[in-house]
């Protein structure tokens, strides 16, 4: 069995012990174990894979290639970049995480383990693929599972944040589709085969006329689930809605198929649509970041807060894939970790708030350093991370965005980037608003005195996405460098 | 020269900081006190140990002190621009380990008696260490950006540390305020960094301020809006460090800043952190000075001037003993970034360059000087208010005694340090521009007469009722008191311009006698108007105050600067622009993707009638259908 | 063959009837009256069949035989539909259109 | 000749016809299509189909309209008064068919048929030996399926014809009230 | 007749016997063993559909009036296999009929019927054929709608339909005179060497065709399709929406892709057309409805446009994609009206706010419906995702993008309104949710079965290629 398809074939595995479940005690048992060798196996194919690079110089390592559907060209096509690698990784420490999160899920416990690691094959699968069919596939099986996770085990207006995002996501998926459909069918343009291949794409000279046609489509289809703006509506919604672990998933790693995808589809395979249509992206992620930024300050709900924060942050992203330069791809894709793993935390962490006081308001909590420190510092350190503050992951990413947009020379991309640079200052306003208000000042309810203290699976989860915030903060090298190497390729098919 | 174990001296702090920040819970106060103490000892030992190796052991090569660095790639940006981490020991890195070693060492001892009960005593000491390991790793940095990650680091230590009485609604404000502050002004840091990558393609301190380097020689390559975009790279940067150094009119966030501790305001905001900026400028001093003619370098002189006036005027106004201090700090930053922008370069020229390093050293011991016998005097009247306090010097002898060294040393009264760098300052401003000389020695003499207002309002005047009876601090506290007043005498003996001068070669520097009397005899009528009006409690000063009527209100009330502040965050930004955004993302964004779903449903309800229930209207749509799409295809569409 | 008149007249008529059982069709109240409409449709076909057969393809009796087929499916029909029409006549005593509106929209 | 009788033929099953779908009276209407579909078998006589105008009087004017007029008689009175359409749903349903009329004719007028003269008649017995021939051009295949249609329309008709009478006050059409009421939430 | 024209014909012979067989048992079965019936009925079925699948012949009898191939036999099949998991979800209903109302073999004498005459339509090697086989396959269901003879909105229905397929045969008919017109034969064979385009034949085109619209439900042809889905049992409105329509998707696109082709420039824009209309039309029909009935039958109108897409590109690739989707479309809607079935069988609960809560008492047979559902609205990884899928592939294979965004965005509606359905089975919680109830075994098994192939039919791709090579066969 090869190594990539294990990603698959654990998490089903998983669901099918899941099934057998009979409480809530088996069922995060089994979803725990689950998730650990899903961990381990990422961290293993950190390590095959570098070692893997070393005497494999292809664009994609540990390739498989079945043939699926064979009248359309369709393969079960498999393989992994450094980008990927990190990808995967992020996502097996966010699920494992999120498992840990929702230790006491009591209301349909097995089910809820089901659909979040249903969730998890999608994104896997989603970032191993190399042909695009598949990758659609898996980005479809990664959003639909978010409608029952939102709808049954949310809160507040669940089923209209459910049906607003599940709907917003799949309407973007179906432009999407229009985008492969109009690559795959001027795939043989070179009089090769129809090909859903992105590799043997890439080598196709796509007609400039077709490439603009359909670059907007494949852009669009997958920026919407990267937030941008003004798509992301659904987002601060959802997250709202969504309960702790689907909130940590859905930003930390659901996300980031936006960007990844507009990387891997759109930019790669539409290089001279990209050039011709990037301007007006430009613009929206320029507004998106900075929009999302304050928009951020005058929310009192923890969740939105968090949300819009992440509208910004993620703009972030998708204005460096922009760029096409090869510093501000690397910054997009450790933004995405970056974000992933930041905003997981402050998910997590807000779940474990909510859990205590009951609210998310802000402005009805107070003092929070005091009552529950370590749950508070947590929170202080991922506000500090996500306002990119050196040390953490968000500083090495946002540095890398920026200097990349500013290799940019026009004025126009001079602009845009001093702009997406001010958010900096306006993130910083937002995050210290909230830490001031909620964590510090007077403890404003005398309930929340008696609060319970963290508990031993809410620290794991918390260590879990805290030791990589600091891990890439601290020491970038090895995961910039491998993400590096790997842009290569994708920045050749610009020159 | 072996410098590798430089790397220790910010360790050592970091270490610290790891330990009582992840046992916080775990250690007792007794010992963390002791853990941060001790750790912070070896580093300043370590420190004087570098000192003393850099400048005697190793001394000069071909007559210049030479510079070392080792680093390590980091990160890398492209092929060619990449972040190292790494130390860089040259004359004025030294200069600062000294500085923060001594300095923070003081403050951590005298925090050991200031800060004894608090409950958060041990995160107090592990805050300390993050701090000192952070300074330390700016006054080393290698290049730009690791100069800005420190950077960014000290800004949070002192977000930290500002805010460590975390219930207190003020000390949270001020927190924010400092740090969002300093942020804005770090994103103009930020882009003068990128701007000087993109067109230097380095962001390394010894390629750039080569002055037969490619940056300094081809600054004018390229330009923007009639300037090189050189200049503007360091018109960038110099709102970063006119953030940190609190430069009008960023200056904003230091005097609310005193909500922390007094050990951190002496420490951060009077002798480490806010001298950041003036070393930032030091730092880069061949790129200010030769890029452009030093246009840079002279709306650095400007702003210095301006702010250290600025502050002066306000510092006479204030009550809160703290606040008068915050603006004092200020002033004399202003002071430095003056002598900067007036300095030259080689040799003599040099000289303010030199006096505004030494403005630095010296303002470092008679600044946390003043803010820990401030402490000592708020430690035992429990108040931050003049109005409160009065002939202390009954109570609290040995903190008079060093609190009158180090006002007559702020106040350029010799022998004092104060005097002499002072002085050196106001002769680099003689020598090149006349106008900053004379608000020079104006600020000089405003400087010499709030401060001894300060210490005749807080040691002489009436004597209050006090609640406890006030007494001497502990030995914890008045220990570093003595230790920082006998460096305040001395250390304006050293002869700085043999070390740390911008060419690195160092000169003779003699006393210019003429100007040094008029700067001392400004000093002594400030002083003396201080006696007059301050020494005994009478009504002169408001009588003064009326006169002056609503200049003494400007300034009193900081010439409204938190309020034009105040008015463009909370009115402007807060008001218009985000609330209106957050509403447009609300009803308009959200409300058009909401409506098509909603029209959706809406056409859906209006079409209902169409599904009538009669079989007949079924089939007139069926046989409307056939016939228009007969007519359709038939004569429109066919051929 | 129709001594003088031309296959369009023939055609004409049926045309006629088709839509003037259509019209009946749309227009009774009654669904009897309706199946009625049905009959004159089918009709009209029937004829087109035959007279096309006639006329331009007389050697093959392909029209012819569809005519037949017609005329007994059409009587199946009409004896399905009303036995439909009296076993709901027995249900709601009527067989106006307008009762046999319950379901819509 | 031939054309006369075929006019007259046309105005009568046109007017009948009309008529027919005009009548206010049931019972009227049923024998106004009864006359119109013997003028249809008077038109097979005429182009010497005499086998179709049979079949076509014995099974539409014997078979359809008797039982037309036995369902006729089972749920009417006679002299029940037939509702009918409003008057606009009447012009509007006549513009549509008389456009429809014009769309077809229009069309039948444009195409250009080949006519083939012929005077060929057509045998009851070639019809008989078609209808059962396996062969190519034989309908046998057709009239055994005509055999099952019929059989399975017997079927129907027999068992919803002998279906019970609805119960009274078993009517599971009440609860139909609250379905149309369509959800606006999104 | 000899042995092989009954190969050939194995199908249509076999099913008669059966119906034949049948009426021997109505006969010699006393009344109180009545309910035997249902076994028989489905082991007799069960026998015919098995032999469906051993090796098929292909060829043409009497004289190009019946032929069959590969793919038509392929299909036949997958119509049988409709049939009877129909028939194992009815089977309970049919029961109960037979106690209350001491009736049941007709039910199956007519379905069968009905199951014949589409075994002729799509074999019809002319226009008569097709025609009898058309009315053949429509005349039972009609009577079948009626079938519950105690129900107003039963009888409703049945008269609704047959009155609505007459019309439409009738219109069929006027068109197929006109084709016989202009091309002088009723014989597929001939017609499609001797069709012209002149206005004559289009028209006759445009008649007929909205003759096989009415079948397929395609707007503006469709009204008809919620009322009598409605009002009729729920095995006749899943046979309608699944059996019936499959049917006639099939022999139309035979038509167009074959005979027709000709026309093709004709008929091209017109599926066009009416594919955006009808998916738009359905779907925002199918938003507000809460009777489950009525939901699936404008589910199935919208589904039917998605259906078209498959015709556009008019070849090989078309077809494969449409029987693909067919198939798939069978097993999913199938499992739909299956779920209702036994909800209704059991509590005659037919609303959409009767489900609420339905998961947490009776959560497989949720699962179904979710299952179903998904396939229908197309979310990977269930069959229904992949049907979709090549349907647009196949538009988009001829350059059609706008067609296929337009579908894209009803996919997006469709998938609204279903997971209105998922709404309230699995986030709703309800006081009044139907109680946890067992089914009997054939209804187990009928599900199963549909749930089964819903999961496997899309990831199976050998499927895929084998419907690919049939249809390849037989152009």
């Amino acid at each position: 069995m090869d190594i990539l398809s294990l990603f698959i074939i654990v998490p089903v595995v998983t669901i099918l012990f899941l099934v057998f479940a009979k409480s809530l005690k088996q069922a995060r048992m089994v979803a725990m174990v689950g998730s650990l060798v899903q961990l381990g196996m990422a961290i293993n194919l950190v390590f095959a894979y570098l070692k893997e690079r070393t005497v494999n110089d292809s664009i994609m390592v540990f390739t498989k290639d079945v043939v699926w559907f064979e009248p359309f060209n369709i393969h079960y096509n498999i393989g992994v970049d450094g980008i990927s690698v990190a990808l995967l990784l992020l996502t097996a420490i966010v699920v494992l995480a999120g498992v840990f999160i929702s230790w006491k899920m009591y209301d349909l416990p097995k089910e809820f383990f089901i659909s979040l690691i249903v969730l998890s094959i999608g994104v896997y699968g989603f970032f191993i693929s190399i042909d695009l069919f598949t990758m659609f596939v898996f980005f479809e099986i990664a959003v639909i599972p978010m409608y029952l996770l939102i709808g049954i085990w949310g809160s507040g207006p669940r089923e209209y944040s459910a049906m607003k995002l599940t709907l917003m996501l799949m309407g973007a998926s179906a432009i999407l589709l229009v985008g492969i459909l109009g690559i795959y069918f001027n795939s043989d343009v070179d009089g090769g085969a129809l090909t859903f291949n992105i590799l043997e794409i890439a080598q196709v000279n796509i007609p400039v006329e077709v490439q603009k046609l359909f670059f907007p489509l494949t852009f669009i289809g997958f920026a919407v689930i990267g937030a941008l703006f003004p798509f992301h509506t659904w987002s601060p919604d959802g997250h709202a809605s969504a309960p702790t672990a689907v909130s940590m998933l859905h930003a930390g790693v659901l996300m980031k198929l936006g960007g990844y995808g507009v990387f891997r589809v759109a930019m790669y395979l539409l290089p001279e649509g990209a050039v011709d249509w990037s301007w007006i992206f430009i613009i929206l992620s320029v507004v998106g970041v900075i929009y999302g930024a304050f928009s951020a300050i005058k929310q009192t709900d923890l969740k939105y807060i968090n949300a819009y924060s992440s509208v910004s942050h993620l703009g972030l992203v998708l204005f460096a894939l922009l760029m096409l330069n090869k510093t501000a791809w690397n910054g997009a894709i450790l933004q995405s970790l970056s974000h992933g793993f930041m905003t997981a935390l402050f998910f997590a962490l807000i779940g474990m708030i909510y859990e205590r006081t009951h609210t998310r308001d802000i402005t009805r909590l107070g003092g929070l350093l005091k009552v529950i420190p370590f749950i508070s510092v947590i929170y202080v350190i991922a506000g500090l991370a996500s306002l990119g503050l050196p040390g953490f992951s968000g500083f090495v990413a946002e540095m890398n965005i920026f200097v990349g947009a500013f290799q940019q020379e026009d004025m126009f991309m001079r602009v845009a980037t001093v702009l997406s640079i001010s958010v900096i200052v306006i993130t910083a306003v937002y995050i210290l608003r909230v830490v001031g208000i909620m964590l510090m000042g007077p403890v404003k309810n005398e309930s929340y005195l008696k609060l319970e203290k963290v508990t031993w699976y809410e620290k794991f989860g918390i260590l879990l996405l805290l030791i990589p915030i600091v891990g890439i903060g601290v020491a970038p090298l090895w995961l910039s460098d491998m993400i590096l190497e790997s842009l290569d390729p994708f920045i050749k098919g610009l020159l | 020269m072996n410098i590798t174990y430089i790397i220790l001296i910010p360790i050592i702090p970091f270490i610290v900081f790891l330990l009582l920040g992840i046992f916080n819970q775990k250690i007792k106060p007794a010992v963390s006190g002791y853990v941060g103490v001790f750790g912070l000892l070896a580093s300043a030992m370590l420190s004087f140990y570098a000192a003393y190796q850099y400048f005697f052991v190793n001394g000069k090569v071909d007559g210049v002190y030479q510079t070392f660095t080792e680093k390590t790639v980091w990160m890398h940006f492209t092929d060619t621009l990449h972040i190292d981490m790494g130390i860089l020991v040259d004359p004025i890195s030294v200069m600062m380990l000294v500085v923060v070693s001594v300095v923070s060492l003081m403050v951590h001892i005298y925090s050991r008696g200031y800060m004894k009960g608090d409950e958060g005593y041990t995160k107090f000491f592990a805050f300390l260490g993050l701090f000192t390991f952070s300074m330390y790793g700016l006054v080393l940095a290698t290049n730009l950006f690791q100069i800005y990650i420190f950077w960014e680091l000290v800004g949070v230590s002192s977000y930290l540390l500002i805010g460590y009485y975390y219930t207190k609604t003020s000390a949270i404000a001020a927190a924010k305020k400092a740090f969002i502050v300093t942020r804005f002004a770090d994103f103009g840091f930020l882009i003068g960094i990128m701007i000087i990558g993109f067109y230097t393609g380095t962001f390394d301190f010894e390629t750039l301020n080569n002055p037969e380097g490619s940056a300094i020689l081809n600054w004018a390559a390229t330009s923007f809006m009639g300037l090189s975009v050189i200049t503007w790279a360091l018109l960038f940067i110099f709102i970063g460090g006119a953030g940190k150094s609190a430069m009008f009119p960023l200056h904003i966030w230091l005097p609310d800043a005193m909500e922390g501790p007094t050990p951190v305001s002496a420490l951060i905001h009077a002798a480490t952190m806010v001298v950041a900026g003036v070393f930032l400028v030091a730092r880069l001093f061949p790129m200010f000075y030769f890029v452009e003619d030093g246009f840079a370098l002279n709306i650095v002189a400007y702003v210095g001037a301006f702010s250290a006036l600025f502050a002066a005027v306000i510092a006479i106004t204030q009550t809160d003993i703290k606040r008068v201090l915050a603006f004092s700090t200020m002033s004399q930053l202003g002071y430095m970034m003056l002598g900067l922008g007036v300095s030259g370069y080689e040799g003599h020229e040099g000289v303010g360059y030199m006096a505004s390093m030494f403005h630095l050293f010296t303002h470092a011991m008679f600044k946390a000087l003043l803010f820990l016998g401030a402490g000592s005097v708020i430690h035992a009247v429990h108040s931050n208010y003049l109005k409160d306090m009065g002939s202390l010097r009954k109570y609290m002898p040995i903190t008079n005694i060093t609190f009158l060294i180090a006002a007559l040393a702020i106040a350029g009264v010799p022998p004092l340090a104060g005097f002499w760098s002072k002085d050196e300052i106001l002769v680099a401003a003689f020598e090149h521009n006349k106008l900053i000389y004379y608000v020079g020695v104006f600020v000089a003499g405003l400087t010499a007469f709030y401060m001894f207002r300060l210490y005749f309002g807080i040691f002489w005047g009436k004597d209050r009722t006090y609640d406890h009876k006030p007494k001497e601090s502990p030995l914890s506290m008045t220990f570093p008191l003595l230790v920082l007043a006998v460096l305040s005498v001395v250390g304006g003996l050293i002869p700085f311009s043999e070390f740390v001068t911008a060419d690195k070669v160092g000169f003779e520097a003699h006393l210019n006698y003429p100007l040094a009397a008029i700067a001392t005899t400004v000093g002594i009528i400030g002083i003396g108007l201080a006696w007059i009006f301050y020494k005994k409690e009478n009504n002169l000063s408001d009588r003064y105050a009326k006169a002056f009527g609503p200049l003494y209100k400007w300034a009193s009330d900081k010439f409204y600067f938190d309020e034009i502040y105040m008015f463009i965050t909370k009115k402007i930004l807060f008001k218009r622009v985000s609330a209106p955004i957050a509403k447009f993302d609300r009803k308009v964004v959200d409300g058009t993707m909401n409506g098509i779903g909603n029209k959706t449903v809406l056409i859906s309800q209006k079409i209902k009638g169409v599904q009538s229930g009669k079989v007949q209207d079924y089939a007139f749509v069926f046989v409307a259908g056939v016939v228009v799409i007969a007519l359709v295809f038939i004569y429109l569409w066919s051929n | 063959m129709i001594e003088g008149i031309t296959i369009y007249e023939i055609l004409t008529v049926t045309t006629i009837l088709f839509f003037i059982g259509v019209y009946g069709f749309l227009t009774r109240k009654n669904l009897i009256s309706m199946l009625i409409s049905v009959e004159l449709i089918l009709n009209a076909s029937v004829v087109n069949f035959v007279v096309i057969n006639k006329y331009l393809y007389p050697d093959m009796l392909q029209g012819v035989f569809f005519s037949i087929f017609i005329i007994a499916v059409a009587a199946a029909e009409t004896a399905l539909a009303v036995s439909i029409i009296i076993n709901l006549y027995r249900q709601i005593s009527s067989v106006e259109v307008k009762d046999t509106e319950v379901m819509k929209h | 000749m031939e054309r006369i009788i075929f006019y007259i033929l046309a105005l009568t099953m046109i007017v009948f016809a009309m008529a027919a779908v005009r009548s206010r009276k049931m019972l009227r209407s049923v024998i106004f299509l009864l006359f119109v579909l013997a003028g249809i078998a008077g038109i097979f006589f005429l182009i010497d189909y005499n086998f179709l105008a049979a079949v076509q009087l014995t099974v539409y004017a014997g078979g359809i309209i008797v039982l037309i007029i036995f369902s006729v008689l089972l749920v009417h009175h006679i002299e029940l008064e037939l509702e009918v359409a409003k008057p606009l749903k009447q012009v509007i349903t006549g513009i549509a068919c008389l456009l429809g009329i014009g769309v077809v004719l229009n069309t039948i007028y444009t195409h250009d048929f080949k006519v083939v003269e012929n005077d060929l008649t057509t045998s009851t017995a070639d019809i008989g030996s078609k209808l059962l021939s396996v062969e190519a051009g034989g309908f046998i295949l057709p009239f055994e399926v005509i055999s099952v249609v019929l059989l399975a329309a017997m079927i129907g008709a027999i068992i919803i014809a002998k279906g019970k009478k609805l119960e009274k006050g078993s009517s599971e059409t009440e609860d139909r009230s609250q379905i149309n009421t369509g959800s606006n939430e999104i | 007749m000899d042995f092989s024209s009954f190969l050939l014909m194995r199908h249509e012979i076999i099913l008669l016997a059966v119906i034949l067989l049948l009426v021997v048992a109505e006969v010699s079965i006393s009344s109180n063993k009545k309910s035997s019936v249902v076994h028989l009925a489905i082991f007799l079925f069960g026998i015919h559909t098995i032999a469906g699948f051993f090796k098929p012949d292909y060829g043409s009898l009497f004289g190009g009036m019946f032929h069959t191939n590969a793919l038509i036999h392929f299909f036949k099949n997958v119509l049988n296999i409709g049939v009877l998991i129909l028939l194992l979800q009815s089977a309970d209903w049919i029961e109960e009929k037979i106690i209350q109302q001491q009736r049941g073999t007709e039910f199956f004498m007519l379905l069968f019927s009905s199951l014949l005459g589409m075994y002729f339509m799509i074999s019809a090697g002319d226009f008569l054929m097709f025609y009898l086989g058309l009315e053949l396959s429509m005349l039972p269901v009609a009577a079948l709608a009626a079938y519950e003879t105690t129900k107003r909105i039963s009888s409703e229905s049945g008269i609704k339909l047959i009155l609505s397929a007459a019309l439409a045969s009738g219109v069929t008919l006027f068109g197929v005179s006109m084709l016989y017109a202009t091309s002088g034969s009723i014989y597929f064979a001939d017609i499609v060497e001797a069709i012209s385009s002149d206005n004559l034949t289009i028209l006759g085109f445009v008649l007929f065709f909205a003759g096989l619209g009415f079948k397929i439900s395609l707007v503006p042809f469709h009204l008809w399709t919620a009322d009598v889905y409605e009002g009729a049992p729920i095995s006749i409105a899943s046979y309608l929406s699944v059996i019936s329509k499959g049917a006639a998707v099939f022999i139309l696109m035979i038509l167009l892709f074959t005979v027709l082709k000709p026309l093709m420039f004709i008929w091209e824009n017109m599926v066009y057309i009416l594919a955006v209309i009808t998916m738009f039309i359905g779907n925002l029909f199918a938003l507000r409805q809460q009777n489950m009935k009525r939901f699936l039958a404008f589910s199935s109108i919208a589904q039917a446009g998605f259906i078209l897409l498959g015709l556009i590109p008019g070849n090989a690739l078309g077809t494969a994609t449409v029987v693909y989707f067919v198939l798939i479309y069978v097993f999913s809607n199938l499992a739909a009206f299956g779920v209702v079935q036994a909800i209704s069988l059991h509590t005659g609960k037919e609303q959409m706010k009767d489900y609420e809560g339905l998961y947490r008492t009776n959560p497989n047979l949720s699962l179904v419906m979710m299952l179903a559902l998904f396939s229908l609205a197309g979310i990977p990884p269930v069959a229904g995702f992949f049907g979709k899928f090549f349907l647009f592939t196949a538009a988009a294979s001829k350059g059609y993008y706008l067609l296929v965004f337009l579908a894209v965005v009803n996919v997006t509606i469709s998938l609204y309104y279903y997971l209105l359905v998922v709404r309230a089975m699995f986030l709703r919680q309800s006081e009044t949710a139907i109680p946890y109830f067992k089914s009997k075994i054939y209804m187990k098994l009928g599900l199963l079965i549909t749930a089964l192939g819903i999961l496997v039919l899309g990831l199976y791709s050998p499927l895929y290629d084998f419907i690919h090579e049939l249809s390849n066969s037989i152009f």
